[in-house]
């Protein structure tokens, strides 16, 4: 919310501009191999502002993992520019990369497997400190600040001698969080951060990111299949469909009046916890397309109910409706 | 009685690699079932003598000519008569194809035929070996003319009193009794060669039945058997194992004839003979009692412990030397605990041995590159080529002249000119005279230290007869001795 | 599934080709034939000669040319020791071996599959125990020594089977026996805790939810995607069954491949060592192949990429 | 609520006796299902809903797991009775089961074709067209698209959500009369669950089957489900109708469950959370398990567990704090 | 979701493992080790000290023994007992070293491979394919007659050998390795390549490794024990287990303790081996069973 009030003075941290990766999938030839090219990321735009928390929604296989992929450089874009404080990540000299790794950081969503079972905790948070090139600090320091993460996350020092498989769930994520944080990002991508986690233990860790982002003032990329933690959390949203962004923008905004057929079915479709609620017909049928093939014109029209001819040809572009409110759809053209 | 279908099982030992006498590179596995098959101008007595078979000789000009006359009427297993033509040719095969022949007539210089059944050898000097070694075997020139060489080599076709039924590879080969045998028809009809390398499976297909009759009995295994029921019989073939020194190298302790003679002195051999062995290896000194130049007066060193340190203590090595012992690591028994028998007495005495069993291809190369390296430092357990064929010249000559084989053993000086002599001398007394001297020169110098002399041990069922003598002493096996009862 | 086999066909060919240059330089470096069939006092003159004569005196990449040319047309050379072509020599051999190996394999992959998914789906009763036992003792003793034993025993003590030879299902037992006893063990005990693993399942509850009868839930659901591992053993054990018939073939006297290489190896006799070796790999790396292909067969998920 | 009833679970216990100790997975479970009734099964991880499943249909993993008391009444008849043949009769025919990884819970190695059609096969009929017809519509039945061309596809050539409709496909070919969902669509998008829940209540509703759907998704209870039991720690703490539940929670710990839930159309940073981490079964609290973490716990709640104890507008809460309202 | 899942999942760590004790294992393999450790301070009589006087003498408590040799003695009336374990040191030092080479070799190759995959996968990858093709066996004799025979080159052999199957083990374990999140965030920390293969990688490989290692010390003991029976294994005067049957052998029937003790001596160690690799295995990580 406070994002919001202060949107011309904020700069943008992260931007996205028409950002694609291809995959090369195996398509058969016996001496010499033959490739297609399976589209994870597809033309994708956006823009992070420092201080806020922004999600990206959408089905299984849409591509957002690749997109937290790709600003985290450990997959190489294929087209387009991400730049991070007006930096290009495409053009990073060494010295700059490792300050750019130090800048961001991630949490994954499944905590197990994410902390190396055969390091103790306090091996694995401090690990980031470790390999800093930059003037190795002494061991005492590096505890010290170890245990003042930890702290921070709600454990105590009992835990730096234990190894990951003596914690619970709750606890693992909380030292994955601990070692995110330990160098003081400006990023951090949270890719599903508490999906894996018992219903019980997930508030703890929610109000823990949030908790940590306003003492901090850390930016979050959340990525999230949970539309409505994604609506209590996030300022800004944006949900992919099939390696497109397909709607964007404020929160508040898009879940009040969402414009995309898509993102209304998905809203639709999310089970609430309200008994008798009427639901309506069917919100959405078929399934996801498959990304090496993708449909023609609009990558949802297969599955949309409100098509028009144009759908099935040209791709819509985005357009600005409102304020903060970005949608690719025809049907806002003809309105 | 005749003998009955059931073919006679002999076990043996390796499958030979060819039949086909002369293109053998390995006689000591052929030889037992060629030796059915094919037959040599010379034939053996049962004391060892030569006597005509498929031909008699006469040595003329010195014994630089020998004359043969092959018998008329001998038929190959073809149906091929035997003739001089076919003397010549197996001649030449052997020429080509055997280096060891080759080697075996170093003087030859021409053969003439004189007719079908005539002919004769000519040599640059007199040739004491020719007839002892009785190296040529004789196969069929018109079989191989007619056939072509593959044919020649996979069925191969002698004079012999069995012919070759089948060879499967890797697993027998079957004799049959030559119902056109020249000579004296033998008794067992059909007999199989079976080749079972291991020596406990062999063992134990005589004491299961499956076999007939073994070859190469283990010593330890003799009294076994025995006891199993069986009966045993021996044959004293040589070729000696013993205790070698490279004497090239004047800088090693063994150089000097004391300290050879303080090892002579420190290994208890008639405790490796009864002991280990059990008593089945002879122990003869040099010579068997049959040989010719055998010296009765000659006996082994004593086992002298107390002696052998005092002669170190006067060769200068009163706390002994470390010295290397080689020996060819194979399957053949015997070596590889005579070696360890050898080290542990010689250890009693101060010499401690570095043991070193090297594969026979690989010691071979080593022997070689050997020969005239002074730097050379080995001692082994081996068994030199000592008498093993019927005239002691052949072995002394290849072991001992300076220019022999991988020789270790040089001198020049006194053992040279006696042992040339007796190459060029016909008359057998006198060469046994000169060979009694040679070895007396070996034996007082210790060139080598004998320790017992091989002794094949034929393991079969109580009907069966079969006494190994002198004239299986190449042919190892020959069924037409063979008697079931 | 044409193209995973075509795949396959060709890896495996890239293996024959590597196989074949392992074993000619292990061959070259083994020592100097030459020497070994020498008499003992040739000269050196006498020695080149031999060499020459067996082409063993041009460089070895030109040999091995020579070697790839010829096996290319089906001539592995002249055994050295038999004077006879090396196939000829190998293929009298060779029957022998499969037969051994063969019997051993199949009884393995039998008896180990069987023991294996019995003493899985009975798992802590005797059956179990005694099968777990018999296993860790196959896997204990060297084949040789079994083989040695089994003699004593069942020939010399008992009488009941004859010691060597190959001749018939009699002469057959002991030494198959000798040789898949520890590769019943490996297959039993790969069966036994793929299967565990397997029953485990949620396709096995699933099976079972459908109101499966055991045995089907177990023979059809359970073991085939059980065997897949067992699958992967198999070539494994082939292997291993070739190697041990070098040893057994020389205690029960069985004429085949592994005896006549070892022997081959004694007297550096190089173009059946080779021709050997070649023969027992190829023989190996189709099987293989099929194996592979097997694979496809059973786990349909690998044939499509 | 006439209805006949169908199932019912009394003081159900399933241990698994481990080397670590005894687990007590399900302690004490009782609940019931009617005729064409859809109960909600709801909880933690670990909380015991799998095993009360399994044990329902007598598969509770071997060795280790062992029905050690307790009742299950089906149609009548105690399972606890049968014999192995008839409960293998049963399943499937009478109890059918859908579980929660539609990846895993078909066979890999078979055909869908093949899977599909052993459901027949058990009943008698033999191969050919009339069982490959069968199979296609009941394909159909699922909403699989050209059913007929996909027999010969293999799990692996399926989305995740064709898979779970094929699942779904086995329990039903032979119109089971109650059907277990343990976790039916845990593994799928929000859009292909919906499709699919939509198609359990339609087969329920079809076939009027009683249905037990086991999930960990409150919003899910929510909208497929008549009734709700809520478990913890292998005991269920409250069970209701879905609409009583839902608006008035009566436990502690589903109070604090519905409050911890994210929900859509709010919008607010802090979440209610609960302390403290779920319990380890096999070394539970003494008295009420949900005593350590529970705010409004009592002296009596670390001593003695709660009875069940019925609530105005129906079901059952087992909470001291509602005994010492009584 | 399932908790079950996770506990079994979890990988157990080697240290903690090995706080509990594996009874059975250690009983037989135990004094192996202590003979092949102290040998010279164990045995009763020098085992290369022969007195042919003595040769052949039955077990102590058959009749002609001799209790001063406890388990009889030799064609060269050595004590076996002494030989025995002497024999331990070789066979033990033949399987540790040779499984050692071999595990350090195959490791690091089967790491490189998994790691980089592509062009050096490939390549490793065919030259593994290509050894496993040929027979252990039958390549370790073409070895020992390229080297000679001897303790070291069966070392030696056996490295050459097994290699490969510690590389195609540690190969897919490091592909699977790799794939796991806390390999991915360690790249995103700015960890090295070779941080990641030493500190992330190796150590979670170490329970297949010892696994693997101390199945395969069973196999490189048989092995050796076969070589040597071959006749090109370890010569004389080193004594080891496989030499005493293969010398022995031919007194199966008239001194039946000497290879029945030798082949013991093997099966119990070996048995012990595989024991331990078992219980191993089953505690550091179920999913190993197919090993
Ligand atoms: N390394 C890769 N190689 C090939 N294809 C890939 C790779 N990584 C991802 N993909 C494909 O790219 C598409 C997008 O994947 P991505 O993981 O980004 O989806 P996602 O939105 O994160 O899905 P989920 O919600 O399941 O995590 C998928 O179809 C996936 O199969
Ligand atoms: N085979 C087993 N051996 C020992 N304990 C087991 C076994 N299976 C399950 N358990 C234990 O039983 C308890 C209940 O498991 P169950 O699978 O019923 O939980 P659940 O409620 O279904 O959880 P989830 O939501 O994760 O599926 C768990 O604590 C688990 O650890
Ligand atoms: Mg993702
Ligand atoms: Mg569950």
């Amino acid at each position: 919310m406070l994002a919001i009030e202060r949107e011309g003075l904020m700069e943008n941290l992260l931007e996205a501009q028409n950002v694609k990766k291809y995959f090369p999938i195996y398509d058969g030839g016996v001496l010499f191999k033959k490739y297609r090219m399976l589209k994870a990321v597809d033309g994708v735009s956006f823009s992070v502002r420092k201080g806020e928390c922004f999600g990206i929604a959408g089905e299984s296989g849409s591509g957002k993992t690749t997109v937290a992929k790709l600003i985290l450089l450990l997959e190489k874009i294929t087209e387009g520019n991400i730049l991070f404080e007006g930096k290009n990540l495409g053009r990073l000299i060494k010295q700059d990369r490792s300050w750019y790794r130090r800048r961001v950081q991630t949490i994954f969503q499944d905590a197990a497997s994410s902390l190396d079972p055969r390091m103790r905790i306090l091996d694995i948070v401090s690990e980031p400190m470790e390999v800093q090139p930059s003037g190795t600090q002494s061991k005492s320091v590096i505890r010290h600040r170890t245990e003042e993460i930890l702290h921070l996350v709600g454990l105590g020092s009992a835990t730096l001698k234990k190894y990951p498989h003596e914690l619970s769930g709750g606890q693992k994520q909380r030292v994955a969080i601990a070692r995110a944080m330990i160098l003081e990002p400006s990023l951090v991508i949270l890719d599903e951060p508490v999906s894996a986690l018992d219903v019980s233990i997930r508030a703890q860790i929610l109000n823990l990111l949030t908790e940590i982002q306003e003492k901090q003032r850390i930016t979050y990329l959340l990525i999230a299949h949970d539309l409505a933690m994604l609506q209590n959390i996030s300022d800004q949203i944006a949900v992919m469909y099939l390696g497109k962004i397909v709607e964007m923008g404020n929160t508040e905004e898009v879940f009040d009046r969402p414009m995309h057929p898509y993102t209304k079915a998905l809203f639709e479709a999310v089970p609430r916890p309200e008994p008798g609620r009427a639901k309506e017909v069917p919100a959405i049928s078929g399934e996801i397309g498959n990304p090496i093939y993708p449909p023609s014109g609009c990558r949802f029209h297969p599955r949309c109910k409100e098509t028009v001819p144009e759908c099935r040809e040209n791709e819509p572009v985005v357009r600005n409706i409102g304020k903060n409110h970005q949608v690719a759809c025809h049907l806002l053209t003809r309105r | 009685q005749e003998g009955s279908s059931n073919p006679l099982i002999i076990a043996v030992k390796a499958e030979p690699d060819t039949l086909v006498p002369t293109d053998t590179k390995y006689a000591v596995t052929s030889n037992p079932i060629s030796n059915n098959i094919f037959e040599r101008l010379v034939d053996l007595s049962t004391e060892g003598k030569f006597v005509p078979g498929i031909a008699s000789w006469e040595i003329m000009a010195g014994g630089k000519e020998f004359l043969f006359t092959i018998r008329k009427g001998v038929k190959f297993h073809s149906g091929d008569p035997l003739t001089t033509k076919d003397v010549e040719f197996s001649h030449n095969r052997s020429w080509e194809k055997s280096p060891t022949y080759k080697r075996y007539l170093r003087g030859f210089d021409r053969i003439e035929i004189i007719d079908d059944y005539h002919c004769k050898f000519f040599f640059k000097a007199p040739d004491v070996l020719f007839i002892p070694t009785r190296y040529l075997q004789i196969v069929s020139k018109n079989y191989f003319d007619r056939v072509g060489e593959e044919e020649f080599l996979n069925k191969p076709v002698g004079t012999g009193p069995y012919k070759l039924a089948a060879w499967k590879q890797g697993d027998y080969i079957d004799i049959e009794r030559n119902e056109e045998y020249w000579g004296k028809k033998p008794q067992v009809q059909k007999a199989r060669f079976v080749f079972t390398k291991e020596d406990t499976t062999r063992i134990a297909s005589l004491k299961t039945g499956e076999a007939g009759m073994i070859m190469d009995t283990p010593y330890p295994l003799v009294k076994d058997v025995e006891n199993a029921g069986f009966k045993t019989v021996r044959l004293y073939t040589h070729p000696p194992c013993s205790v070698q020194f490279h004497n090239n190298n004047p800088n090693v302790p063994w150089y000097h004839q004391k300290v050879r003679l303080a090892i002579a002195y420190a290994i208890d051999k008639d405790a490796i003979v009864n002991d280990l062995f059990q008593g089945i290896p002879a122990g003869y000194p040099r010579l068997a009692p049959w040989e010719l130049g055998y010296d009765p007066e000659l006996k082994q060193y004593p086992y002298d412990p107390e002696k052998a340190k005092a002669l170190l203590k006067e060769a200068g090595y009163p706390r002994g030397f470390e010295m290397p012992l080689y020996y060819f690591a194979g399957r053949s028994y015997g070596q590889k605990e005579t070696t360890e028998a050898v080290a542990l007495f010689l250890n009693a005495v101060g010499i401690r041995c570095k043991i070193q069993g090297i594969e026979a291809a690989q010691m071979l190369a080593k022997v070689r590159a050997w020969h005239n390296d002074p730097k050379t430092e080995y001692v082994g357990v081996a068994s030199v080529p000592m008498a093993f064929l019927p005239d002691p010249v052949e072995a002394i000559s290849t072991a001992y002249l300076s220019t022999g084989w991988g020789t270790m053993y040089f001198n020049k000086e006194h053992l040279d000119p006696i042992i040339e002599e007796a190459m060029v001398t016909m008359d057998d007394t006198k060469r046994g005279e000169l060979i009694k001297k040679a070895i007396k020169i070996l034996h007082e110098d210790v060139a080598s230290i004998q320790i017992w002399a091989n002794t094949s041990v034929y393991a079969m069922k109580q009907n069966i007869d079969f006494t190994p003598t002198l004239k299986n002493r190449e042919a190892l096996m020959l069924v037409k001795d063979v008697i079931i009862k | 599934m044409r193209r995973y086999a075509l795949r396959r066909t060709l890896l495996g060919i890239i293996t024959v080709v590597i196989v074949s240059m392992i074993i000619f330089i292990a061959t070259r470096l083994s020592g100097d034939v030459a020497i070994l069939i020498a008499p003992p006092d040739a000269s050196d003159a006498e020695i080149q000669e031999i060499r020459v004569q067996l082409g063993l005196n041009k460089p070895i990449p030109y040999q091995y040319y020579v070697f790839v040319r010829n096996a290319l047309k089906g001539d592995f050379g002249r055994s050295i020791r038999y004077n006879r072509p090396a196939i000829d020599v190998l293929l009298d051999r060779f029957f022998g071996t499969v037969e051994l190996v063969g019997t051993a394999f199949i009884v393995s992959i039998v008896t180990g599959v069987l023991l294996g998914t019995l003493s899985a789906t009975r798992r802590g009763t005797w059956l179990d125990q005694s099968g777990k036992l018999f296993a860790l003792l196959g896997q204990s003793m060297p084949g040789f020594w079994v083989g040695i034993m089994l003699i004593l025993v069942f020939s010399v003590n008992l009488g009941l089977l004859p010691t060597s030879g190959r001749d018939g299902i009699s002469h057959l037992l002991l030494p198959s026996f000798s040789m898949a006893w520890y590769s019943i063990a490996s297959i039993m005990r790969v069966t036994r805790s793929s299967m565990m693993d397997v029953m485990d399942s949620e396709y096995i509850k699933m099976a079972r939810s459908k109101g499966n009868p055991e045995y089907i839930v177990i023979w059809k659901h359970g073991l085939k995607n059980a065997l897949i591992p067992v699958i992967a053993l198999a070539g494994v054990q082939l292997a291993n069954l070739l190697g041990g018939a070098v040893i057994i073939e020389n205690v029960f006297n069985w004429p085949g491949l592994g005896s006549m290489i070892v022997d081959a190896i004694y007297a550096r006799d190089y173009p059946l060592v080779q021709a050997g070796v070649f023969f027992i790999s190829i023989f190996l790396i189709a099987l293989n192949l099929i194996v592979d292909l097997l694979f496809g067969f059973i786990d349909p998920r690998i044939t499509y990429e | 609520m006439a209805e006949k009833c169908l199932l019912s679970v009394e003081d159900l216990k399933t241990y698994f006796y481990t080397k670590a100790g005894v687990v007590k997975a399900v302690d004490g479970v009782s609940f019931n299902i009617r005729e064409g009734e859809a109960l909600g099964l709801a909880g933690e991880s670990g909380s015991g809903k799998s095993i009360t499943c399994l044990s329902i249909l007598r598969l509770v993993p071997q060795p280790a797991g062992r029905i050690v008391s307790g009742k299950i009444r089906f149609q009548g008849e105690d399972l606890l009775d049968k014999d192995n043949v008839e409960m293998m009769k049963l399943r499937g025919k009478k109890i059918a089961m859908i579980l929660q990884d539609p990846l895993m819970s078909l066979n890999p190695v078979y055909t869908i074709g093949n899977q599909v059609s052993e459901a027949f096969k058990l009943d008698g009929l033999k191969g050919g067209i009339g069982i490959k017809q069968k199979v296609v519509e009941v394909l159909s039945r699922v909403k699989i698209p050209s059913a007929e061309r996909r027999l010969k596809d293999y799990p692996f050539q399926f989305s995740g959500g064709m898979r779970q409709r094929t699942a779904a496909a086995i329990a039903i070919a032979r119109n089971p009369s109650l059907l277990i969902a343990d976790e039916p669509t845990t593994s799928l998008d929000v859009t292909i669950q919906d499709q699919f829940l939509r198609l359990l209540k339609e087969m329920q509703k079809q076939n009027h089957m009683g249905l037990l759907l086991i999930t960990h998704d409150l919003g899910i209870v929510a909208e497929s489900c008549d009734r709700v039991a809520i478990m913890y720690a292998g005991k269920i703490v409250e069970i209701g109708t879905v609409r009583r539940v839902y608006e008035n929670p009566t436990h502690p710990y589903t109070q604090a469950l519905m409050k911890a839930l994210p929900k859509l159309g709010t919008r607010s940073k802090k979440f209610y959370q609960i302390i403290g981490e779920p319990p380890d079964l096999s070394d539970l609290p003494s008295g009420c398990s949900f005593h350590p973490r529970c705010p409004k716990q009592l002296y009596i709640c670390k001593e003695k567990y709660p009875p069940l104890t019925p609530i105005e507008g129906g079901g059952y809460a087992s909470c001291w704090l509602l005994n010492e309202r009584v | 979701m399932n908790n079950m899942k996770i506990i079994t999942r979890n990988p157990h760590h080697l240290f903690s493992v090995l706080k509990h004790v594996p009874v059975i294992p250690l009983l037989l393999l135990l004094p192996m080790i202590v003979c092949g450790i102290f040998g010279p301070y164990l045995y009763l009589h020098d085992p290369t000290a022969m007195k042919l006087s003595m040769a052949l003498k039955p077990p102590a408590w058959v009749s002609g023994g001799d209790w001063s040799y406890l388990l009889g003695t030799d064609n060269m009336g050595r004590d076996l007992l002494s030989r025995l374990i002497e024999g331990a040191r070789a066979s033990l030092i033949v399987a540790f070293f040779g499984v050692g080479f071999a595990g350090i070799v195959g490791v690091s190759i089967g790491m490189i491979a998994g790691y980089f995959e592509g062009k050096i996968d490939n390549i490793i990858m065919r030259f593994v394919d290509a050894q496993m093709s040929i027979p252990a066996i039958l390549l370790i004799i073409l070895l020992a007659a390229v080297l000679g025979g001897g303790l070291a080159t069966i070392i030696l052999s056996i490295t050459l050998v097994f290699w490969t199957q510690y590389a195609r083990v540690i190969r897919g374990e490091t592909l699977s390795i790799k794939q796991r999140d806390f390999v991915v965030l360690a790249k995103v920390t700015d960890c090295g390549t070779f941080r990641i293969l030493r500190k992330h990688i190796f150590p979670n490989t170490t329970n297949t490794i010892m696994v693997l290692a101390t199945l395969q010390l069973g196999r490189a003991i048989i092995i050796e024990a076969s070589i040597t029976f071959l006749g090109m294994g370890i010569q004389p005067p080193a004594t080891a287990w496989g030499l005493i049957i293969s010398d022995g052998r031919i007194y199966m029937s008239t001194a039946w303790w000497i290879p029945t003790f030798a082949g013991m001596a093997i099966m119990i160690t070996v048995l012990g081996a595989n024991l331990l690799g078992d219980w191993l295995r089953d505690r550091l990580d179920p999913k190993l069973r197919q090993l």
